[in-house]
């Protein structure tokens, strides 16, 4: 079972896609087959962890098949505490979105699923993959579904605008994408092997052309640091946001890249990595009051969450080139969180969006009185984003904050936690003008409905996870810190002197030196 | 009889005429007068080989040349078709006007 | 030691089954229907298609005074011009006009062009002496002129037809030029003879010449940049079927000829042509694509894209060793699965009559036809370059072959055209993605005919194996590459 | 010594049990049910505090959940865990709030009656007490960080209760956020703690600050600001102080629970609590001081006109704050928490008292509109009277001894303590004076129940009824046990209290021997004070006639009335920028601009070289011809280059094209 799982996980999404394309589109039967082959999919993910053997840094559930054999592409999946719980998170955000799309996808819905189901896999696949070819096969494939769903049930397909941000969207992410390929073509070209611990060895041991290496580390960079997104390279994700489907627009953006920035940047090339992060850390803190500031301004809430995702984003590229364990323990923990907080988020942005066809701020208010489970979740989910204690943005936030502060420098720590007042600021903002007040009959005349039973169990769920997080976070943390030890044995090796040893306190080992 | 033009000169008759070729392609207007420079290029190549071949003492080049003109005798069926054809569609044969597809 | 006819096998098959088609069309009844004889043709390409494999299994080896060879290149490119071939003529059986219709009466001609056709495309990837590879070009070239023309009473149609074969010809001219020169410089016109007595040659600077004219030519047919201006006027003029064949079995053939011109002949100026090649296609790459940003006309737009795929290509050739050849076929292959595909659903979701012609046109497609949609944008993913599909080991291969080679600048400029390419394929894949502008009549969807979804099923199905198990073409295109002499020497 | 493992934890689980409850099931309850549910688990827990008040008394072992405590956080070495520890502070901290809270509950079953949302209502209050006592019990500063934001949150839910009322929702927003900055600063002070200490526990800091005195100066004084920073915003101090009148939107029972009674004076116990700290750094105590007093005479002086009933109130809150700053500021911290508690006394009962006003005139709260109260709610007369006394500091009431416990204090604390102390005193003189006029217009005179309405009837309960009426049993029960503490809350005195709490805060610096007749003197001048404070008020508000105050002093008036115009400099001065750079600096420089025109320039230049391009296609064959030609000779051209470089067997041409 250990042997195939991760093949499981991979291949029963793509049955499930594959079925729903042969059934018969007859009602709802294709979401019905994507919402059971979706929870099989989570139920095989959380194998993972309850398999997982804890404490140590590492691969497990590793298969490694040649692929081809000339050039050497050899078909290797593993996971670590670094992915583990991404892969969960991916498990688990795929039912959510099928009933985030429930009421939304009409016609064609086989194709929806269908490619919904696609897209899992590719995630899933990016996460897992071992080897550099086929992980950037996962990652170029992720797009595809994205876009050709955002362009067929996009929102505002009246004025093609979906269309837009689709194109707009994939361009940003696969104009960058070259240069990786090429990097990766560089690579081989210099190694022969396309396989992760190969390179990260071959990087280690120095025995590369150092400045064409230092490009190449500049080509990973890009590529990631677009799909997060960094600060200035976030062109496409307010109009994705607004344009995409939910169930496509809360799986678009953080994850796979800030991940591949942990495993694929900053492990690979530790040393080239720690050169770039005082940029990274600058462009991250940065981000997180320009997103924030702007979120406080937005008069459409889709862009709002876009801003104050870019904003919540770049507290994990901080934690990430910090360089620090725990910033980066922090960093991670936060992207699983910007997962659920976003899912949920969306789903209920969604359910708004659909029941009045808008999404200016102005035209809603007093939707509490209305629809009561709805308010009573997202501000739960607000108040989870914003990081109130006890609930898990609280928990992620405090760990990359205090890692900054303490391992790399009290100034940017300090001006980046100035987010923590604006995200305040702009949720409570965004609530009361859409929950509070008098309830208005907007220009159409629909009222907002309320969460439906299936919605409110997911997003029950979704709440209950984020408590659950916030209250004991060493559950999560615990399989991730192993795994940054050891993917940073190779670089914290130097960089394990304490930031503030002399203050007698024995707390910031492997934190990174001060600046 | 016993002085012999030296081959360089047929070379260069056949370079000239191949050029003569290329600009009449370039500046006739006519189609029919753009083929036949067509032909007047193939001629051109045909001279050159009958020259190497008489240079290296090859019958090589020779049978090239009778390949060539049943080749061009081909195409001048099959182009000659086209050309009424297009007369046909356009009634012109005036290369300027046969633009409808650009861009 | 195998009989002289054996070598030539295909070829023969070929010929006969085409004049059998011509003579059975003109002992037809005027108004019968003639799709039989697309079947007929089909039939023959198949035969051809076994010919050309069990070729393979015959030992490498010359015939007729060492004009022709048959080896793993030869069979290689047969089978792939065969295959494009009968996709092209089982496509054409259903999209041509329905009988009763004024050109019905050609198409005993159309499919006869067509196999003669795939005489000379064949014979061209066989040939080893020059005079052969001139007549194996001609005779694919003029059957191709006459198809590019079929729609004579249009204007368009008769245009495509007069400015592929006079530009054709031209190019040609320049070709033979060269064969001249070559003779004139080595004394000979067998491509071994030439390559080891060239660099006794009596003349570099005609050899130089020679080179030159030649690749005027090659390049012009393979339609790289700049040689390329003839593309999108022919294949907008062109009925879409063939579009589908002449857009991809000539390519092939004619980089064969490359191949066969660089690595055969040449081999010795490979530090003059490698960064010719080098420049052509970035020439190419970046031109295509950048003339396609702009374009609405689907067909002109991958005539462009098509050019980009021709510096794609010629990219490889900055590699070192055996690779490029490897690539190159690699490439042809997936090339061709793709664009075939391509341009079949557009002949049928286009129609014959073209009444979808714009981008703007196929607005809503997946929507009203999920299937034949969902194909077109698979093969729009793999022209673009998506992995899992063909279209993207095919890149991938040539430019990690360019990178290999040492020319990673090649490797990015082409990589960052692909993306740049993404632009224009996935604007057309988008439009066919979006819904239907509101108030557009849901038009009746025709019966798909079997042989055009079998030509479908078959790209479809090569471009997913291409992309996920491509091992065993790519070990058929290695042996290709091996097949030849020179490159072992350097 | 795993049973207080078990008693513990519930004082704050069972109130949460009880927000469950009515928070999921509430909207489905009938009201006495979930009436009964915010009672039950409030009282169950008090009940518990009172234990564990014995086990304090009975001399046990203080109880102290530490090392057993389930972890929370691990930040690199430092593991951080739901640590709970019971000591004498924390412990007056807890009868406060629990019984108070109580109280409090019991008193809005009546006030809240008439309102939807009833079980909302209790369920926030029930979430208020479990996260307040969470901050009194954690025993490490992560942990009491929890109960600091999340007081926010029932606070900003409670305020916000109108859901319908925009200017409830403002007013949530507004404190919110401000305490966001308060939380910020508390924030950074536990990063500062980690860096310098390697713990957050209380414990344990004290321990390395006793340990090694060698800290340094700087860094202690840093983490004592920015904790202030927290303070203020928690307990409406200057600068942070804007949120608390607004906050007065809430339902009364709410403004005297939250506001008046304990979430407010998260701040002072926060001082005392980390006390260790700030008397290492004498900067900070002294900044302590100053806010503290500043914030006293200032809140006083506004108090002094306003005429929403509330808002004096919550002004008179905000000034007796101050006072416990400026008591923690001379290091009197055991005065501060005693003050703490008699104002949690008698500030409750006098927003109680008001609401039961303001539910009797039917949701009225302007001054103007009452008057002649007396006879209709004397109960409510007696027990305000009661109220009103003790916050003007007479003897005996409660006030009286907390007060004079910190002005002593102050007087005794160096140069700066007598300046601090004048203030203080002048600030008695405005405190009394703002409560009798308080005091006068809404009980005595007749009733002006037809005067200028300006002020928008509160969303609470039915329209305006013209005939005041008494409230019920309910309400007037925890009026009149607020009034007797009020009145006998003090009688501990101060040496007792300082006694028993000072294993937490350090012995009480009293006067030494001759102290005692200054103590004497200082005690009579406050109550004179006092006096002449009820004086003037008489003098203005006695008679009926109260328009002579406002025809005289008319610009000072204003000035007070506007508030000093903070609000609108806060507004003008960081709000609006804010906003501007936001939406001109960012969104048009920044996104159109930067990060879009960078986009579109890109793909301008692409699309335009294409349309360059795409004019190759003249459509001309003699134009292709030509282009054919150029390119045949370009090429030819480049190839006899190659002669050029290598005549003699083709041997180096050109490389450049390769790396």
């Amino acid at each position: 079972m250990d042997n195939v799982i991760l093949s499981l996980i991979l291949l029963v999404p793509l049955a499930g896609a594959a079925l729903i394309l042969l059934l018969p589109e007859r009602g709802k039967l294709p979401a019905w087959i994507a919402l059971l082959d979706s929870l099989l999919t989570f139920l095989c993910t959380l194998h993972l962890p309850a398999h997982f053997a804890g404490g140590r840094g590492g691969f497990q559930f590793e298969e490694n098949v040649l692929w081809l054999s000339h050039p050497r592409i050899s078909y290797h999946l593993g996971v670590d505490g670094l992915s583990l719980w991404l892969v969960v998170l991916v498990g688990l955000l795929a039912p959510v979105g099928v009933v985030a799309s429930w009421k939304t996808i009409g016609s064609r819905s086989k194709v929806f699923y269908a490619l919904f189901l696609l897209q899992q896999t590719a995630m899933v696949g990016v996460f897992v993959s071992l080897d550099l070819m086929l992980y950037y096969g996962f990652w170029e494939l992720s797009l595809i579904p994205i876009v050709i769903l955002t362009a067929m049930f996009g929102r505002n397909l009246g004025e093609s605008s979906a269309v837009k941000a689709a194109l707009r969207f994939f361009l940003y992410t696969f104009i960058p994408s070259a240069p990786l390929l090429v990097a990766l073509l560089w690579l081989y070209a210099h190694t022969g092997s396309f396989d992760y611990t190969t390179l990260q060895a071959a990087i280690a041991s120095g025995s590369l052309p150092a400045r064409q290496l230092g490009w190449v580390s500049v080509a990973f960079l890009l590529a990631f640091a677009v799909k997060v997104p960094v600060l200035g390279l976030h062109g496409w994700l307010a109009d994705t946001f607004s344009e995409a489907p939910v169930a496509i627009a809360m799986i678009a953006a953080g994850k796979l890249g800030l991940y591949s920035l942990i495993r694929f940047h900053v492990a690979l090339f530790p040393a080239l990595a720690r050169e770039a992060a005082p940029w990274m850390i600058g462009f991250a803190v940065v981000g997180i009051l320009y997103g924030a500031l702007l979120a406080l301004v937005q008069k459409d809430f889709w862009k709002l969450l876009a801003y104050a995702t870019l904003s919540s984003l770049s507290f994990c590229t901080l934690g990430i080139y910090g360089f620090t364990i725990s910033g980066m323990n922090g960093a991670l923990l936060q992207t699983v969180n910007e997962g659920i907080i976003g899912a949920a988020l969306f789903l209920m942005f969604g359910v708004l969006f659909d029941s009045r066809r808008t999404s200016q701020l102005g035209e809603f208010g007093g939707v509490a009185q209305k629809a009561p489970r709805l308010a009573a979740l997202f501000v739960i989910a607000s108040l989870a984003l914003i990081g109130l204690p006890l609930l898990n943005g609280f928990v992620g936030e405090f760990l990359v904050l205090a890692g900054t502060f303490n391992g790399v420098s009290k100034g940017w720590a300090a001006v980046a936690a100035l987010g923590v007042i604006f995200s305040a600021a702009y949720m409570l903002r965004m609530i009361q003008m859409v929950f509070l007040g008098e309830p208005t009959a907007n220009s159409h005349g629909h009222a907002v409905r309320e969460l439906s039973w299936r919605e409110t169990v997911t997003v029950g769920g979704l709440a209950v996870l984020m408590l659950a997080i916030g209250v004991m976070p060493t559950v999560w943390t615990s399989t991730m810190e192993p795994a940054l030890q050891s993917a940073f044995k190779v670089s914290s090796a130097e960089n394990a002197v304490p930031a503030a040893a002399e203050s007698g306190a024995g707390m910031m080992h492997a934190m990174g030196e001060s600046r | 009889m016993n002085t012999a033009v030296p081959a360089e000169w047929y070379l260069i008759l056949s370079a000239a005429l191949f050029t003569l070729g290329v600009v009449g392609f370039l500046i006739k207007r006519s189609l029919i007068s753009i083929f036949m420079s067509i032909e007047l290029m193939l001629n051109a190549v045909n001279l050159s080989f009958v020259t190497f071949a008489h240079e290296w003492h090859a019958v090589k080049g020779q049978i090239f040349v009778f390949f060539v003109m049943m080749v061009a005798a081909a195409e001048a069926a099959v182009g000659l078709a086209i050309l009424i054809s297009i007369f046909r569609a356009r009634g012109t044969l005036t290369v300027d006007q046969i633009d409808l597809m650009k861009l | 030691m195998t009989p002289d006819l054996f070598r030539i096998l295909p070829e023969v098959v070929l010929t006969l089954v085409g004049v059998l088609v011509m003579l059975t069309d003109a002992s037809m009844a005027a108004r019968s229907s003639r799709r039989p004889l697309g079947w007929m043709a089909a039939l023959g390409v198949v035969a051809a298609l076994v010919a050309s494999l069990w070729q393979g299994t015959l030992s490498a080896g010359t015939a007729f005074f060492g004009t022709v060879q048959t080896d793993a290149f030869s069979t290689f490119f047969h089978v792939l011009i065969c295959g494009i071939v009968l996709t092209a003529i089982l496509l054409s059986i259903d999209t041509l006009p329905p009988d009763g219709d004024p050109e019905q009466h050609h198409i005993g001609e159309y499919f006869a062009l067509m196999v003669f056709g795939a005489v000379g495309m064949c014979l061209l990837t066989s040939a080893v002496e020059l005079l052969v590879v001139f007549i194996a070009l001609e005779i694919s070239s003029i059957s191709t002129y006459v198809l590019a023309g079929y729609r004579k009473q249009t204007g368009k149609g008769a245009e495509a037809g007069m400015k592929y074969f006079l530009l054709g010809s031209f190019a040609t001219a320049f070709l033979l030029y060269g064969i001249a020169m070559v003779f004139g410089a080595t004394g000979t016109t067998q491509v071994q003879e030439i390559a080891t007595l060239l660099p006794a040659a009596r003349s570099h600077a005609l050899v130089l010449l020679a080179f030159g004219l030649m690749m005027v030519g090659v390049l012009f047919k393979v339609s790289a940049a700049p040689f390329h201006v003839w593309t999108p006027d022919v294949y907008e003029g062109a009925p879409t079927p063939v579009v589908a064949l002449m857009s991809t079995a000539p390519k092939v053939a004619a980089f064969a000829l490359i191949v066969r011109l660089l690595y055969g002949v040449f081999p010795l100026l490979h530090p003059l042509w490698m960064p010719l090649m080098w420049m052509v296609a970035v020439v190419s790459m970046t031109v295509g694509n950048l003339a396609a940003l702009r374009q609405q006309n689907a067909k002109r737009m991958l005539a462009y894209s098509s050019i980009a795929h021709a510096g794609y290509l010629l990219a490889a050739l900055a590699g070192a060793g055996a690779e490029p050849i490897a690539a190159i076929g690699f490439y042809t292959a997936a090339y061709a699965a793709m664009n075939v595909g391509i341009f079949a659903l557009m002949a049928v979701v286009g129609g014959y009559d073209e009444h979808r012609s714009t981008i703007a046109d196929y607005r809503g497609v997946l929507h009203q036809r999920p299937v034949s949609g969902g194909l077109m944008l698979l093969f729009l993913i793999s022209l673009i370059g998506i992995p899992f599909t063909g279209g993207f080991f095919a890149k991938f291969y040539s430019f990690s072959t360019a990178m290999q080679g040492g020319a990673g600048w090649l490797a990015l400029i082409g990589l960052l055209n692909s993306g740049v390419a993404a632009a224009y394929y996935l604007r057309f894949a988008l439009s066919i993605a979006q819904p239907a502008a509101t108030g557009a009549r849901a038009e009746a969807v025709p019966r798909i005919g079997v042989g055009v979804s079998a030509a479908i099923g078959v790209a479809a199905l090569a471009t997913l194996v291409l992309g996920i198990a491509p091992g065993h073409v790519l070990d058929a295109a290695h042996a290709a590459a091996q097949s030849f002499a020179a490159v072992r020497g350097f | 010594m795993n049973e207080p493992m078990l008693f513990l934890p519930l004082i704050p689980l069972l109130p949460f049990v009880g927000f469950l409850l009515n928070g999921v099931l509430g909207s489905k309850l009938p009201k006495a049910l979930v009436s009964t549910i915010a009672l039950a688990f409030p009282l169950a827990s008090f009940a518990l505090v009172a234990r564990a008040a014995w086990m304090v008394y009975s001399g046990l072992a203080l109880p102290v959940i530490e090392h057993g405590a389930p972890e929370w956080i691990v930040f690199g070495a430092v593991h951080i865990g739901f640590g709970l520890a019971l000591d004498q502070l924390t412990l007056v901290m807890l009868l406060v709030i629990t019984g108070v809270g109580f109280l409090i509950h019991l008193y809005s079953v009546g006030y809240m009656e008439h309102e939807q949302g009833y079980w909302r209502y209790f369920a926030y209050l029930n979430l208020f007490l479990f996260f307040m006592t969470v901050l009194v019990l954690a025993s490490n500063f992560l942990l009491m960080f929890v109960g600091w934001e999340g007081v926010g949150l029932a606070s900003y839910l409670l305020i916000g209760f109108y859901i319908d009322r925009r200017s409830a929702g403002d007013a949530g927003k507004k404190a919110f956020v401000v305490n966001r900055i308060g939380d910020f600063g508390f924030l950074i002070a536990m990063f500062l703690l980690l860096g310098s200490f390697g713990t957050l526990n209380f414990s344990e800091v004290a321990a390395q600050l006793a340990g090694h005195a060698a800290i340094s100066g700087g860094v202690v004084t840093l983490i004592c600001l920015c904790l202030l920073l927290g303070a203020t915003g928690k307990s409406a101090q200057i600068p942070l102080y804007i949120w608390l009148p607004d906050a007065m939107e809430g339902p009364t029972p709410v403004s005297a629970l939250i506001h008046a009674a304990t979430m407010v004076t998260a701040g002072v116990y926060m001082i005392a609590r980390a006390h260790a700290l700030f008397d290492l750094s004498p900067t900070a105590l002294l900044v302590v001081a100053i806010l503290g007093t500043a914030t006293a005479f200032f809140a006083a002086t506004v108090a002094m006109v306003q005429t929403d009933i509330k808002r004096v109130l919550a002004y008179s809150t905000i000034s007796q704050l101050g006072y416990m700053f400026l008591g923690c500021g001379v290091g009197a911290y055991s005065a501060a928490v005693f003050h703490l508690m008699t104002h949690a006394f008698f500030k409750a009962l006098l927003f109680l008292a008001a609401g039961s006003v303001i539910h009797g005139l039917g949701g009225e709260q302007d001054l103007r509109r009452m008057g002649g109260l007396r006879k209709q709610m004397p109960v409510t007369f007696w027990t305000m009277t009661a109220a009103v006394l003790a916050i003007a500091g007479f003897f005996p009431f409660a006030g009286f001894f907390s007060k004079d416990a910190i002005l002593a204090a102050a007087f005794q604390h160096g140069v700066s303590g007598k300046a601090l102390w004048t203030v203080g005193l002048t600030t008695a003189l405005l405190t009394s004076f703002y409560m009798f006029r308080l005091w006068y217009l809404t009980f005595l005179g007749e009733s002006r129940a037809d005067g200028p309405a300006d002020s928008p009837a509160n969303g609470h309960g039915s329209a305006h009824a013209g005939h005041a009426h008494e409230s019920p049993w309910i309400m007037l029960t925890p009026l009149v046990v607020l009034a007797a503490l009020s009145v006998c809350g003090g009688w501990i005195g101060m040496e007792r209290f300082g006694a028993f709490l000072a294993p937490v805060t350090g012995g009480v610096q009293a006067a030494a021997g001759d102290g005692g007749q200054i103590e004497m003197m200082l005690s009579a001048l406050a109550v004179l004070v006092a006096a002449a404070g009820w004086f003037v008020a008489h003098s203005i508000y006695g008679r009926a006639r109260n328009d002579r105050a406002n025809a005289s002093l008319a610009l000072p008036r204003r000035v007070l009335e506007r508030k000093y115009w903070v609000d609108e400099i806060y507004v003008a001065g960081i709000v609006r920028p804010l906003e501007g750079l936001a939406r001109y600096g960012l969104g048009w420089v920044g996104e159109w601009t930067l990060v879009r025109g960078s986009a579109w320039l890109l793909a301008g230049v692409a699309s335009l070289s294409g349309e360059f391009l795409r004019r190759w296609q003249s459509g001309n064959l003699r134009s292709y011809a030509a282009w054919l030609t150029a390119a045949a000779a370009i090429l030819l051209i480049f190839v006899l280059a190659g002669t050029l470089f290598g005549i003699n067997g083709f041997a180096d041409t050109i490389h450049w094209a390769v790396r």
